[in-house]
């Protein structure tokens, strides 16, 4: 078989899904399926993505695998788009890898081999949506990678909650899979042409497209935790192992945006500007949601998990910003929209990975996950406290890192959209963008809470002595996925230049010129916006160091230890930092609407004063128990119709036979 | 000759293991029946391959893509559920549920159902076809009402009136059929039940008698297959059995019985050259896939769940066939296929986990995945089949229902979703608690032989991502020969 | 027109008192009373089918006059008999809905099954066409009579005028189905009869009684 | 870059490094006039820096190597701020490198660490101090975003220089847009400055303060390059509302060294006048309630959308 970037792809997933297999070998050995077959699939994800980013440039390739049903075999086809998700794909799977490499311990739920299996699916799984070609092997990717994560989740399964957040996540994974599967018998070509090709082909009319653009929102927004249908997200990534968590965060929410890119431009082929302005509205919804009810919480995971909400909603909004220029025929704003859109993909693919495995390591070091419980880690565990504070900057959006950049760019294509057709349009926009500045300025809120608590201060509890820092495995993952984060902050013209061939490949247009220089990144021209991390980065840098020297040299005056000022209130501990709910504080006060609060405040006169409050979703109790009691409703009036009484149930066959004997005549 | 082998063995069986039922050793002369009864069936089906379809014994019988394969199932499952029904039966004997002389009409009844069926699919005439599906209710009564207990009485009961009913109705109907033919085949009425003949002549059948034949057929055969709202015996049937006969009835009998009722579709379509039957089976079977979605919601006995799930397949392989057309047809084909591998396979599981909990309600069943992984593991794989999540091939055959639901008849997708979605949450907010989670109940000594289960979620799970081409002519040819718009 | 053969009068007279017995069957409440009914039932079908066989001469309706006298007027009647007496139900209870009112659904019934039955008996070639009509009123009445019964006994008889109806049904609009079939047919009944047998033993000693209110246990709804 | 470009840049720097304590010690004066005290000397703040730095620096025990850094880090990036805004001339060529959204993320930088310092040693004030400055952050950088975007939709470009230069060469126009987002950007320096109303620079008294809470802990000359950066951040503010607002003056590309040179007496004017408004402001205003703070820069933060709409009903 000759060689093909697309065949050496589908080797890597096959070598994937053999790793898997090869962990059943001998299933209870944390030797072999943890220390050898982990780093093994590491490789295979570097060497993915080393393939994918050759690949961007080269042109489409397809194949048919000898798999699938009688008139339809697995139709799989690389191109730009697929290219950059796989490239995601491997980078963040491989530092993931290796630092699951250490990770994993004896009796930590399932089996080793069995988790060795159900990663490794899930990894190929993953891979083959993004390489799928038509909507059955699309779709049958689609669900084993639901399913296979579904049992990651699942791992410690003793747990009631987690078993819960299980179900809650496959249920609405699976209503989500009927919904794309149904949007795709829309775009269908005919009877048995499920082909992506004769999606392209066929032509819809604007009402059917419209539908097949709703179903494949809803199920794809379902896979990425889109505002409503969020509440499955902040419940499941918690419950997974670290590694999980990092790898359902960082990458499989991705797919989902790729699955709205690849139906909306790809498939669909003609996207209508109203879309872009739905995809826009729900992505600020859940990026302004997320974001404030990350403030909020207490558990780590669970605020980078509302933090994913966050960030995916940015990803939608430059979605709808990049369907509504396209819609309305402006080429260069699309492709800059769609450019920070992937770009952010990336970022987040990167930085969400290092943050959650920082809270792994965490977890494994003080068996908590309270903020409540933790403090002062820094001192305990300077390798994870260092590179997870490149993340936390990097999510926080702040130069040179990589998280500015996608925002920078998002801010510009917002700035550019001045000329509109549309008025109304031309008037919202803005306000969008004021969200999107909104959120990342509380992104950094958040994230200082986040860094602040864990590991800066006094521990709050004795325990936290023993903490000790992560294994050198752990520390390899983690500085891989830190240094992408560097990476893609510092020479961003070279990735959009990777990126704007989707582009160009997606929207139909001819290449636009990102940089006036290696160093320089200029969207439309020099004159309007140019942005040089490297440059800013060493500039910065050297001040920083000439101040320290200089200050030094000149100024020889010595350091020495003292306890911190009490402010002559003798006994200061660390009970009195503010605690995680201290830190919300000024959220919950301001943004008291969007939250549902039970306060628990003690009089002057408790003997045992006690300080409660928990935060609840509102949208749950607005959305989901209310659909719940109906579906109760129903099935008890249903229920109804079954008596018991054999009489009822003759009269039952007699009157359906009455009625339809009566319908026939 | 294959077929006399295939229909012979059974009933030689029923025979034999009527006379030694209780012996000792009876549980294994039922398998050997049944692996005759299988070598048969595939021998035949070599035959097919080899030669195409076939008339035997004057035209009584018949065996074309449409049936061929459903005969290979029929023996197939019959074979496997007799292996898994060995160890069952013996621990329920030990247990002291059934007497020897209730074993010895087990196994006969057992062979004489597989009969039954075999000659209800193979057989050319629709008078014997009815006579058959009479025949197979009877012979499964008695299983039925296997245990004597009162709620296995009432069962019986209602099974026994409510089907007797119902095929008494289909009976009419077929009477009706007769005459119809009659005055297009002559009076000599040797040929004017054959199957064969009517449908080389439906085109001149009158359409008046057939729309009404076909109201009659429809609700009695309809009765058997368990479409809303005429299902009403069939979880109690399914749940106070035996768990070899449940497996059975939900995965071999609601099979055959769609089976007759499609061959009826298929004169009466061809007759009518009106959407009118197709209109009445997609009605029937999105009601049963509506209600039986919500009747599930308020389970609380395990094998009456994956009954009321049997009713919701029922509903969507009707739905299916009412669809019609080369796509539809063969989504139907396949899941009826799949359904009833998957179906007997979960009912494996669950005796096995009610065997072990000494109880078939669900909120006694937990932590099964520690008690014995391939019980756990068997259950929730397949759960997870049967609710449509690939690689499995119920996913496949629900992938290509619902695309062509959205292609043919939009109007009943959201219904279809919303059933889907809520019979997703009922079943398997139930099954995982009982195979996760903590478990007072400690570990099996030794692992239950659940070879059947695993083999049949093994070809399933083939059928989801290879199909092989002979068996997909079949589906393809049957396909064709439903028709459809 | 002109006044039909003595044979059809016969015949029709023999419809009509078919649809008779079944009316009283709907309102008999004596379960003994209304297995006689069933016999009586069995022997009109009986007389029919000879009336029809000696008109068209066709062998294989003597057969089946034979069988339905066997099987329906002698066989299972019996076999009710000792039943009632080994189980003793001599009373159904009250039926689920009063006399007077199953007897105005019943008409009804009989109205609309007469309408069933035109365009069918429009087409009919045979002389008998005119009673197809009443072998579906009679189906249904039976049907009725199991809806409103509250006895298992009681339903099974109902159950079994069905299965006259449908004979009856068969004789006058295809002089009955082929040979195969009709055997296979009686073969059923007679093995449906036999394990009802075994059912109402099963039942009686579990609940020593035949009430159908105990068997309503199974269900989802409260 | 010319050889202008870069005498241009790196007087800039060395300028606001030198002027910015300055700024802050005339800015004292003017209060301590306005509120009939004796006045200190403008040059006061420089000799709180000497003496800083002549001190010894205690560290608290637990004070780990970032509370160290943070302040040459903050220090940093004010100066690498004050390289990209245009305070005389707008030939420069790093703010190629970094134009007014990046401005922003430069200042983002510095808070996000003073807070993270803040917070390190694990002091109730500590915290407090930095809960307090994230609260006013995450207000006050859209605004002054949003503040930006204006200015940057009229001269159609986010680099500060050319957005200085556009309105210097057009011809002198209202724009209304700029008269609402002007005050926002007012109330963003007064926030992000430690400023009355929203904080008071002068006292140490907990209930109210944000910026000295944070500096709590630190010593010598940690303190000192604390207060420095702080005094380095005031001016960047003020040089920011000069370019965007008041932008005449300042020397371009086209003007050459003389402009240049012309340009810094008119900084100079600028800054005085810009000092004393700011010192009136503050002694006219009362401290608000820590609660409040959001309001009122919520307030700002509507005002600098308003501004964007207006922008784009009434067009340029």
């Amino acid at each position: 078989m000759s060689f093909s970037y697309l065949n050496a792809c589908l080797a890597m997933l096959l070598a994937w899904g053999a790793i898997g297999l090869a962990g059943m070998i001998r299933p209870k050995s944390l030797e072999f399926a943890g220390r050898t077959l982990f780093p093994l699939g590491a490789l295979c994800g570097i060497a993915l993505a080393v393939l994918a980013v050759i690949s961007i440039a080269t042109p489409v390739e397809r194949d048919v695998l000898p798999i699938g049903l009688p008139g339809l075999p697995f139709h799989v086809r690389r191109d730009a788009l697929a290219s950059v998700f796989l490239a995601l794909l491997g980078g963040a799977s491989a530092g993931i890898s290796i630092f699951s490499t250490g990770y994993f311990r004896k009796g930590e739920g399932a089996l080793p081999g069995l988790l060795c299996l159900e990663y490794h699916v899930f990894l190929a799984s993953m891979g083959l949506v993004l390489l799928a070609d038509d909507a059955y092997a699309f779709m049958v990717a689609w669900e084993t990678m639901a399913l296979s994560s579904y049992f990651l989740v699942t791992t410690q399964h003793r747990i009631p909650e987690i078993r819960s957040a299980g179900f809650l996540y496959l249920l609405i994974a699976h209503v989500g899979a009927i919904a794309i599967l149904l949007s795709f018998g829309v775009m269908q070509g005919g009877s048995w042409q499920f082909t992506f090709d004769a999606m392209r082909a066929a032509h819809l009319s604007p009402g059917w497209a419209t539908v097949a653009f709703g179903l494949a929102l809803f199920g794809f927004g379902a896979k990425a935790g889109l505002v409503p249908l969020h509440v499955w997200l902040p419940e499941a990534h918690p419950a997974a192992p670290s590694p999980v968590s990092a790898l359902m965060s960082g990458v499989m929410l991705k797919t989902a945006v790729y699955g709205v890119l690849r139906v909306s431009f790809d498939l669909i082929g003609t996207p209508q500007w109203s879309w872009g302005l739905v995809a826009l509205g729900l992505g600020l919804m859940s990026a302004f949601y997320g974001v404030i009810f990350a403030a909020v919480q207490t558990d780590m995971k669970r605020l980078l998990a509302w933090s994913s909400i966050e960030n995916i909603g940015i990803i939608f909004t430059g979605v709808g910003l990049t369907i509504v220029f396209h819609g309305v025929g402006m080429g260069a704003l699309a492709a800059l929209a769609l450019i920070a859109t992937l770009y952010h993909c990336l970022n987040h693919a990167f930085m969400k990975s290092v943050l959650f495995l920082g809270t792994g390591a965490v977890l494994h070091a003080t068996g908590e996950r309270n903020l409540g419980r933790l403090g002062g880690l820094i001192h305990r565990m300077p390798w994870v406290a260092w590179l997870t504070l490149v993340g936390v900057l990097a999510i926080a959006g702040l130069p040179p890192l990589n998280g500015f950049v996608s925002e920078w760019l998002l801010l510009q294509a917002f700035l550019f959209a001045g000329d509109v057709p549309q008025t109304f349009v031309n008037m919202l926009l803005p306000v969008g963008a004021a969200v999107v500045a909104l959120c990342t300025a509380l992104a950094g809120y958040v994230m200082v809470k986040f860094f602040g608590v864990i590991f800066l201060g006094q521990p709050r509890e004795a325990t936290l002595g023993q903490a000790h820092d992560a294994g050198p495995v752990e520390r390899l993952g983690l500085l891989w996925l830190a240094l992408g984060c560097v990476g893609l902050g510092l020479f961003p013209v070279q990735v959009i230049e990777m990126l704007d061939i989707v582009a160009r490949e997606l929207l139909r247009l001819p290449p636009g010129h990102w940089g006036t220089d290696w160093w320089l990144l200029a969207p439309a021209a020099a004159r309007h916006a140019s942005y040089g991390p490297l440059a800013l980065f060493g500039v910065t840098v050297i001040v920083v160091v000439l101040a320290a020297l200089g200050v030094r040299a000149v100024y020889r005056r010595r350091v020495h230890r003292g306890p911190a000022w009490d402010c002559g209130f003798v006994r200061l501990d660390a009970r009195m930092q503010d605690t995680a709910e201290g830190f919300g504080q000024p959220i919950r006060h301001i943004f008291e609407p969007f939250f549902e609060m039970q306060r628990e405040l003690p009089t002057p006169f408790d003997a045992a004063p006690r300080y409660r409050v928990t935060v609840g979703d509102r949208l749950w109790t607005l959305l989901y128990l209310p659909l719940g009691v109906t579906v109760r409703w129903v099935a008890d009036l249903v229920a109804r119709l079954q008596q018991g009484r054999i009489a009822t149930y003759l009269l039952y066959s007699f009157v359906t036979l009455i009625t339809l004997l009566a319908l026939v005549l | 000759m294959e077929v006399l082998l295939l229909l012979g063995s059974p009933l030689l069986g029923a025979l034999t293991l009527w006379l030694f039922g209780a012996r000792r050793w009876a549980p294994d002369l039922n398998v050997v029946f049944s692996t005759a009864t299988f070598a048969a069936a595939c021998a035949l089906t070599a035959r097919v391959i080899a030669t195409g379809p076939m008339l035997l014994a004057r035209e009584q019988f018949l065996v074309d893509p449409f049936n061929v394969f459903l005969v290979t199932l029929t023996a197939f499952v019959g074979l496997t559920t007799s292996i898994f029904s060995r160890p069952y039966m013996r621990i329920e004997a030990e247990h002291g549920r059934v007497s020897a002389g209730r074993l010895r009409l087990y196994h006969s009844m057992y062979q004489l159902f597989t009969a039954t069926m075999l000659v209800a699919l193979t057989t050319n005439n629709l008078g014997l076809l009815w006579v058959a599906m009479e025949a197979a209710t009877l012979s499964t009564v008695l299983l039925v009402t296997l245990y004597r207990t009162p709620a296995s009485l009432e069962a019986g009961w209602k099974y026994f009136i409510l089907c007797g009913v119902g095929i008494a109705q289909a009976l009419f109907g077929t009477m009706l059929l007769y005459f119809a033919a009659e005055r297009v085949l002559g009076a000599e009425g040797v040929t004017a039940l054959l199957w064969t003949h009517l449908n080389a002549v439906k085109g001149q059948l009158e359409p008046t008698v057939l729309s009404l034949a076909f109201v009659f057929l429809l609700v009695g055969y309809g009765t058997k297959v368990g479409l809303a709202p005429l299902h009403n015996w069939l979880p109690d049937a399914h749940a106070e059995g035996p768990t070899p006969i449940s497996a059975v009835l939900s995965g071999l009998l609601l099979n055959v019985a769609i089976y007759a009722v499609v061959r009826c579709k298929v004169l009466v379509e061809g007759s009518l050259r009106s959407a009118l039957p197709s209109q009445m089976m997609m009605g029937f079977g999105l009601l049963s896939v509506v209600l039986a979605a919500f009747f599930l919601w308020r389970q609380r006995d395990i094998k009456r769940l994956f009954a009321y799930s049997s009713i919701e397949h029922m509903g969507i392989i009707t739905f299916a066939f009412g669809m019609g057309g080369p796509v539809a047809n063969f989504a139907a084909l396949l899941h009826m296929t799949v359904h009833s591998l998957t179906k007997s396979a979960i009912f494996f599981a669950v005796g096995h986990a009610a065997q072990k909990a000494g109880s078939q309600l669900i909120e006694n069943i937990r932590g099964l995945v520690t008690i014995s992984p391939t019980i756990g593991w068997g259950l929730m794989l397949g759960s997870l089949a049967i609710l449509g999540l690939p690689p499995f091939g119920v996913f496949a055959s629900e992938f290509l229902i619902l695309t062509t639901a959205m292609k043919q008849q939009p109007w009943a997708t959201p219904l279809l979703l919303l059933a889907l979605g809520v019979a997703f949450a009922a079943i398997f907010g139930k099954v995982q608690p009982m195979v996760f989670g903590e478990t007072q109940a400690r570990r099996l000594p030794h692992p239950p032989a659940l070879l059947p289960v695993f083999v049949h979620l093994a070809i399933v799970l083939m059928l989801g991502l290879y199909v092989p081409p002979y068996l997909a002519g079949w589906y393809r040819d049957a396909a064709r020969l439903i028709g459809g718009p | 027109m002109a006044p039909l053969s003595l044979d059809l009068q016969l015949l029709n007279a023999c419809a009509a008192l078919l649809l008779l017995l079944s009316f009283s069957m709907l309102s008999q409440r004596r379960i003994v009373n209304l297995v006689n009914l069933l016999a009586l039932q069995g022997a009109l079908l009986c007389a029919a089918t000879l009336l029809v066989a000696w008109r068209t001469g066709q062998g294989h309706l003597y057969l089946s006059a034979g069988l339905t006298f066997a099987l329906k007027v002698i066989g299972l009647p019996l076999l009710l008999h000792r039943l009632i007496r080994r189980l003793n139900v001599y009373w159904d209870a009250e039926p689920v809905i009063n006399t007077s009112g199953t007897m105005l659904i019943g008409l009804l019934v009989v109205v609309f099954s007469f309408g069933l039955a035109q365009p069918i008996s429009a087409l009919a070639s045979t002389a008998t066409r005119s009673t197809l009509g009443i072998a579906i009123a009679v189906i249904l009445l039976s049907f009725l009579t199991m809806i409103v019964r509250r006895k298992a006994m009681s339903q099974v008889v109902a159950f079994l005028s069905m299965e006259n109806g449908l004979f009856f049904g068969a004789m006058s609009a295809t002089y009955g189905m082929p040979m195969v079939v009709e055997l296979g047919v009686a073969l059923d009944v007679l093995v449906a009869m036999l394990v009802l047998g075994v059912f109402f033993f099963q039942i009686r000693e579990q609940f020593d009684s035949l009430d159908l209110h105990h068997l309503e246990s199974l269900k989802e709804g409260e | 870059m010319t050889t202008l470009g870069a005498v241009t840049q790196l007087l800039e720097i060395v300028c606001a490094m030198l002027a910015a304590p300055a700024f802050l010690g005339w800015v004292n004066q003017c209060r301590a006039w306005l509120q009939n005290r004796s006045a200190p000397s403008v040059l006061q703040p420089y000799y709180g820096l000497r003496k800083l730095f002549h001190k010894d620096v205690i560290l608290a025990e637990n004070a780990s190597p970032l509370f160290r850094v943070a302040p040459y880090v903050v220090f940093g990036t004010m100066v690498a701020a004050a390289a990209i805004i245009p305070s005389m001339g707008t030939g420069l060529p790093l703010s190629m490198a970094a134009d007014g959204i990046a401005l922003v993320g430069l200042l983002a930088t510095a808070r996000v660490f003073l807070s993270l310092a803040a917070m390190d040693v694990g002091t109730a004030f500590g915290t407090l101090g930095a809960r307090r400055e994230m609260m006013v952050g995450f207000l006050a950088e859209p605004a002054l975003l949003m503040v930006l975007f204006v200015a940057a939709m009229i001269s159609r470009t986010t680099s500060l220089p050319l957005i200085a230069e556009g309105l210097t060469t057009r011809a002198i126009a209202l724009y209304p847009s700029l008269a609402f987002t002007a005050v926002a950007f007012t109330m963003v320096l007064l926030a992000e400055n430690a400023r009355i109303p929203v904080d008071n620079p002068a006292t140490h008294l907990e209930l109210t303060m944000i910026h000295e809470a944070m500096l709590l802990e630190y010593s010598g000359r940690h303190l000192a390059m604390m207060e420095w950066a702080a005094s380095l951040k005031l001016f960047n503010y003020a040089c920011i509302g000069f370019a965007l607002f008041i932008p005449w003056g300042t020397g371009t590309e086209a003007g050459g060294p003389e402009g240049l040179l012309l340009a810094v007496p008119v900084l100079v004017a600028k800054l005085a006048a810009a000092g004393a408004g700011l010192a009136l402001v503050e002694t006219l205003s009362a401290k608000l309630r820590v609660f409040r703070a959001p309001e009122f820069l919520a307030t700002a933060f509507l005002l600098a959308v308003l501004g964007l709409l207006v922008h784009l009903l009434l067009g340029d």
